[in-house]
């Protein structure tokens, strides 16, 4: 509706992301902004809380790159492949630096959702019997106004900044996004701040042709940054697949700290961006990922009513 | 028996020509079998994806495939390499989001089994899969619950599937991620019936070495050995005493079919068998 | 998948509706299933609890057909029009009969929430300083384990049977429903029994191609009815229209018993089912409900992976 | 000022020729003016809505409509007979379900103003649409809350739009539905902050003879005094003696535009205005 929210995702974080913040860059499996963590990698900030569900690659790399100081997550590893190696360097052994704070999905999920919904807490049926409460002091029973027992309780998660990737969105925000939706929408209705990186910009038309589409209004929405291939290494349904062996050649180069620091350089420092990054990569590589053939979803009706 | 390698060897069930598979396999196979008759499986990461994308391929095609990451009813056309890949979502039954899928399947009680994996289990089959050792200062850091914890808690029942050894079969968990039949099945069953616990518990656990259920104290039981396995390497690789089956048998080998499917169309590149 | 779930109308209630039950006919405005609620009547079911947010005509017409002992809801009107008179010939002055258990909109989504996910409550924050948890004292205040205040929760709501209206559905019960969502997904997980009443049944590839769009799939689902105009005098996106002057007819009926009986016979026990009241409507009638004009959603791509 | 009769009539604002209006015209347009500068307005069933649809084409633009419903940022293509109606679909921004819509829009903290209708009302905004006399039995059943509760509690602010009458603006309403400023802007304030409403409360109240906004001491004071109203039909339909602004003004008549709009476009059957 109102101006436009397009920038370049050097100006979004540099606007939006500051030192200190609780930074949510969501997307389960699917969807994974890259391209905004190295940015924000690139822009040096520094004691950054880091949320996300499952913190594989993406957060790695930017707890090698320093710019953190604790992690709120349901889950740590490279999926498919292995562990975290910057990530175990800092929460193993004699180097427990990095701060955690650790739930299950559902719980993550339940966090945001509190968030998005502006309640004090969510209540969950899980945790019973096990050690998470001890670990994790802010899940909290919590016993039913009904007389009927006890569940779990988490707070909500509010970030300063949740920054998701989609298929498309406009120009003022209205995001829509298809395969899996992990938990964007919580994340981002629950947060101060909101980043939208894209694959494609377009028209209010093609969006309003298919508002139950739409996962995120534009009212939440502070920049939208268009970037292809941003979700890189991660994929982007009906566009781009899974770079598997980005995530497998990952293992060896973050077990070595110096190998880490060099490919921080070659692939992120030493890039001004999405677009060298995709260059670097080679059409070749990127052209392997592209899907085997179409799925089209075919067309629903909305009808006129005048 | 097949002779005690890795890698043993035996003849399909019934008639045909012997054919060499390795204990990874013989996992595998022996885990998507369990699935037979089974309804709605919620799959785990590891090597749950692949014992239930075999399961769906022979023992139960009518399976409804439920991803933690908002999929029901996939439908992969290749191994999805981990539980989120963009084959289960292409030609599902429902692709929703996270909040959902937890909230109304899972916790709602709609998922027949939970099919996990594990670092550590006991005897009672509670499970760790957070750290070993001090929780404060690990001494190796593990990925922590993803779906695990509510999966043991809502799923109707769990499977489990691991490799044996002394290290993962222990007398205490270092930490207790999510919760089997507790300390026995009595107090497990008291306290799933006062807190209503949708779920029954763990039902079995499939290993390398052979397959457990679990008796009436709740403790695993074992009742199937692998080809090319012995109760003394079972032994060795179980922090207690375990409880055997008096009528335990051998594990029927894989299929031709089912090894044909593992190593053409499931795990080409051996990630999980090697 | 497994059998089809496709049975008449008849069948579906004869075999999933019971005296007693607790039903719950959902749609906000949208996809209201008066088909299932005219067989109700049909089959003369007693001591119904009928759930619904907004009972409008289709549960006036069930009260006055003796079929209901009690109204669980939120808003109580014929919308656009003014009361339900039926409804309020058996719940102001001397007659009171019908008892009723009331909530706000976001009470009852809540509760159908709260049924869905297996909780013992649902936490929101309504009903601060208004009288309503006085007249409902299953309305609780609940303390936050966080410190933080209080709010409201509110019980589960797990009806006997939820019918629901959709667009379309394939054999096994996977149901699409595009435009107004209404509570639907959140009243059939809820459910013991769902009924899906369809326009029209699809192949289940239809479903497939487009995953996001399914709001329930057939493992809740108990029967699938295909019964186009089922909703009629509500409303299909992109198939009709609104009927707005059934709603307006209705009131001077409801406001004449014997009126009302004589509708009754004339438009459900008369009849025998729904194609015989699409009929009697009459071709000319139902044409005018028609969209004015398409208006396509576009086509999304999920690709093939391989 | 116009001749005090059902249909006032006046000279639109500025110059132009003498226009005759009812007084739910001047009400609707008094109301839909005043929604200029807001950004996000939740849509009320009856008299809200077509204020709301009015404003739409003149005030207010780009204000994003919220239909509790499921909508957000609704492009009516005609005036939608109810709240829920095929028309605030299509080409919407987004349509959600009813939980995410109360959930993350409304309790989340996104409306700006939140647009209700009402049976009853006080001095201080308290709302009444549940019953007429006693709750249990009661001499009229009434509608209930809808979402007006939730609203009147989340929305920033709240507009009422609703004909004066001795019947319903009381002294004392039957059945407090939403709350308003309680009893009196000081208390209604520490409750609000100690329970961390994201509400201030009740801001405009427009009828068909005035416009009242709400002053320091959180009771409505009459500012505005539509053409052919007087003072003494203000308080011969009120139940208390009202605050009257020493600036009360007359409010200025509808233009010719505003009045096509609502009775070629929005409401040619009228509906709303007869």
């Amino acid at each position: 509706m109102s101006g436009s929210k397009v920038a370049t995702m050097r100006d979004a974080v540099g606007a939006l992301v500051r030192d200190g913040d609780t930074v949510a860059i969501e997307g389960f499996t699917h969807l994974i902004s890259f391209a905004a963590g190295h940015e924000i990698i690139r822009q040096r900030r520094r004691d950054l809380v880091l949320a996300r569900m499952t913190p594989d690659v993406i957060y790695d790399q930017m707890v090698a790159a320093g710019v953190a100081r604790k992690l709120i997550f349901s889950w740590l590893g490279n999926p498919g492949v292995g562990g975290l190696n910057a990530i175990r360097r800092v929460t193993e052994g004699a180097d427990t630096s990095l701060e955690l704070e650790e739930y299950s999905h559902f719980g993550m999920v339940a966090r945001y959702a509190a968030g998005a919904a502006n309640l004090p807490f969510m209540p969950l049926r899980s945790y019973f019997e096990t050690d998470l409460p001890v670990a994790n002091p802010l899940i909290r029973p919590i016993e039913s106004p009904y007389g009927d027992g006890t569940v779990y309780a988490v707070p909500p998660l509010k970030p300063d900044v949740t920054v998701i990737h989609a298929q498309r969105a406009d120009a003022a925000g209205n995001t829509q996004v298809w395969g899996l939706l992990g938990c964007q929408k919580e994340a981002a209705f629950a947060a101060d701040r909101v980043i939208v990186v894209v694959e494609e910009l377009v028209d209010e038309t093609v969006i309003r042709a298919d508002p139950n589409r739409t996962i995120v209004p534009g009212i939440v929405v502070d920049a939208v940054v268009v970037e292809p291939w941003g979700a890189h290494p991660s994929y982007v349904q009906g566009r781009y697949d899974r770079d598997n062996r980005f995530y497998r050649d990952w293992d060896p180069i973050s077990r070595d700290p110096a190998a880490t620091d060099q490919w921080l350089r070659d692939w992120v420092y030493d890039l001004d961006g999405r677009a060298a990054y995709a260059e670097k990569l080679g059409a070749e590589r990127l052209r392997a990922l592209l899907p085997s053939g179409p799925a089209p979803s075919g067309v629903v009706d909305y009808g006129e009513y005048r | 028996m097949a002779a005690e390698r890795p890698g043993g060897e035996g003849g399909p069930a019934g008639t045909g020509a012997a054919a060499a598979f390795s204990k990874s396999e013989m996992m595998i196979v022996a885990a998507a079998r369990e699935l037979a008759g089974q309804r709605v499986c919620f799959v785990g990461v590891g090597l749950p994806n692949i014992a239930v994308n075999l399961a769906k391929r022979t023992v139960a095609p009518d399976m409804e495939l439920v991803y933690e990451a908002g999929v029901f009813g996939a439908r992969p056309a290749r191994l999805p390499l981990s539980i989120g890949d963009p084959t289960i979502v292409t030609g599902a039954t429902a692709v929703t989001s996270m909040w959902e899928l937890f909230a109304y399947y899972l916790q709602g009680g709609l998922i027949d089994v939970g099919f996990l994996g594990a670092a550590q289990i006991d005897r009672f089959g509670n499970i760790n899969t957070t750290v070993i050792g001090d929780y404060a200062h690990p001494k190796t850091r593990l990925p922590g619950s993803g779906g695990a914890c509510e999966i043991a808690i809502n799923a109707r029942q769990i499977f489990v599937i691991m490799r044996q050894s002394a290290r993962s079969f222990v007398e205490r968990i270092d930490f207790r991620t999510s919760p089997g039949n507790l300390g026995g099945a009595e107090k497990a069953e008291r306290i799933r019936r006062e807190q209503g616990w949708l779920g029954r518990g763990p039902s079995v656990v499939v290993t390398d070495l052979g397959i457990w259920h679990f008796d009436e104290t709740g403790e695993m039981r074992l009742d199937f050995l692998h080809p090319g396995a012995t109760l003394d390497e079972i032994r060795a690789t179980l922090g207690w005493e375990p409880h055997i089956s008096p009528s335990l048998a051998p594990t029927p080998v894989p299929t031709p079919e089912e090894l044909r499917l593992i190593r053409d169309e499931l795990d080409p590149e051996g990630m999980y068998t090697k």
